[in-house]
């Protein structure tokens, strides 16, 4: 297992689901947990799901994804709820999530990681 | 001066404006947003509403605490978040000082600032929040303020949050979020008659 | 309906289907189609599914994207075969469908789109 | 000289070999992409073979136009668009001249580039189409000459496709489709013993 894990958090459970899928077939040994819609199944984030998916990771030392801006402010309030070490990345959702996941999965450190999200950021 | 039954007073009277403005909220939501505002906030102050009747409160501080959690787990949209930091900073500070009302909502203004990054003027409910507590700082909040903020909001050009990926077709209309925080405001001027 | 319409093109059959999501969410007036995974619900992608998406989608003018390469190129042989024109962006996958879906249905027009999606090319 | 017969026939081979070989491609692809390039690869030949089998076929291009077909359908990764770019513009050329093989080929290389916009060195496919077809060209192509070209994708570090995302630690590896191509040169050859 590598030792950092990754974090996705998405408005809709369906597109959660379809970047942990595509991510874990490049990189079964990376811890990725996920949260994505609302409790109730709608489209929105759940803080208590977002917190779930960061304690339920294998990894102390977690990147983190998001789709759009409400999925980064509620991530941000579980973040500083968790003991965990967080790091959240404005970058690209779907690519920059794949980009870490090969990248570790790959045996990359954390600062190739981090260098190779730049180009990803957009938001 | 906030007390553990004025504020539960005032944060129910927001509960009974927001479930009965739910239906506009979204309307103006699904305008330049996703159309979810009256519905995330309606599932928002379900849970807060529970949380002030089920859970013990020895100070205003909690009661606030109280509502910032259930808001926060609840209402599903950027809306959650940025409610559930304006009542966790109003907490603190009603912790430090309950008497002082202006800087307890100024905390809850800088909570969403500090989560959400807009300044007045990108059309958010930073909108509303900042010439209200202006006002109220000088001492001279009336209805009149309240309404004149939400109805500024129209004419401005959305640069945060879903209704920025718009641009210049955001211009035109009310903000959902000014409008939620208007019905904050209204009911807490009357609780202060 | 909007005379722009949006094709996603992803591995994985989730993932396609919650941008979907979020896209009609915000867009109902905007026909958006999807093609996900292989044939057999594997990770891939399916020539045949994209094609589908391509025709099935009710303008004949589409804004397409797709998450990793080689979504993109099954895309550029189905663009190849299909007779609508079918636009294809490197451009983040859910941001810019996102960005797309949220200008059309606000009425913007085809310049102002593409446009908005400059900034969000990363690939 | 293309004929039906020995086109079917060199493609037969190839799908044998790849079948042969699938669990080989797969573990090659799970160390710098996402393991499938050998389950791609059977499903894209089984889909070709039943096509050989079924659909009548006038001329050679004709049999690589159903090849390209069932492969670009079938494979469902990256390699799918890239032999059905390749096997549809071989066809484009045989039917032009199918008497030469090495134009035809050539074409087929194009295909690939046109689609990937992989030039050599980018540790892909391309590493083994671009130094066989020269050999070709030369009438110099041996089975050596296909090997050495799959080998000498090891050092290199790939910039296009999945392992690209790898960078550096791309480097020490075979990339899965330069093999599988080999298995479709190496058939060639076989034919013309
Ligand atoms: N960054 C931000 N800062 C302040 N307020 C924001 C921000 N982003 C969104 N909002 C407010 O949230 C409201 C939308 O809330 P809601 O519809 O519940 O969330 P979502 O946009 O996730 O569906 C907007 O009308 C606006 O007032
Ligand atoms: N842009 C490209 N140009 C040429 N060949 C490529 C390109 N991208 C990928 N490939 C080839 O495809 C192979 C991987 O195929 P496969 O595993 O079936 O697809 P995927 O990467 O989508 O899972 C690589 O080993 C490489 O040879
Ligand atoms: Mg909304
Ligand atoms: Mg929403
Ligand atoms: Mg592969
Ligand atoms: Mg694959």
């Amino acid at each position: 297992m590598s030792e950092i894990g990754i974090v996705l958090s998405s408005h809709v459970s369906e597109l959660a689901e379809g970047v942990y899928k595509l991510l874990s077939e490049t990189a079964p040994k990376v811890s990725i947990t996920y949260a994505g819609g609302t409790d109730d199944g709608d489209i929105g984030s759940s803080f208590d799901a977002i917190t779930q998916a960061i304690e339920e990771n294998e990894a102390d030392h977690i990147l983190s994804f998001y789709d759009l801006g409400s999925a980064k402010m509620t991530m941000e309030m579980a973040i500083e709820y968790s003991d965990k070490t967080v790091e959240l990345f404005d970058v690209s959702f779907v690519e920059g999530a794949y980009t870490a996941a090969s990248l570790l999965s790959g045996g990359a450190d954390y600062d190739r990681v981090i260098e190779q999200l730049k180009p990803l950021i957009i938001k | 001066m906030l007390t553990v039954e004025n504020t539960k007073a005032w944060l129910l009277r927001f509960a009974e404006k927001v479930e009965a403005n739910k239906a506009h909220l979204s309307d103006l939501d699904s305008v330049i947003g996703d159309g979810d505002h009256g519905n995330n906030m309606a599932r928002g102050i379900k849970a807060m509403q529970e949380a002030l009747e089920s859970k013990e409160a020895s100070d205003p501080a909690d009661v606030l605490k109280n509502a910032s959690m259930a808001l926060l787990s609840k209402i599903g949209g950027a809306s959650g978040p940025l409610y559930g930091s304006a009542f966790l900073d109003m907490s603190k500070q009603a912790k430090e000082d309950a008497s002082d009302v202006s800087a307890i909502f100024r905390a809850g203004l800088s909570g969403i600032q500090k989560r959400g990054k807009a300044e007045p003027g990108e059309k958010t409910m930073v909108d509303v929040w900042h010439p209200v507590i202006k006002a109220l700082e000088s001492g001279e909040l009336t209805t009149d303020t309240i309404t004149d903020a939400v109805e500024a909001t129209k004419p401005l050009k959305a640069t945060k949050g879903r209704a920025s990926y718009l641009g210049e077709r955001s211009i035109g209309e009310l903000d959902p979020g000014a409008v939620s925080s208007s019905y904050l405001f209204e009911a807490w001027l009357e609780g202060e008659d």
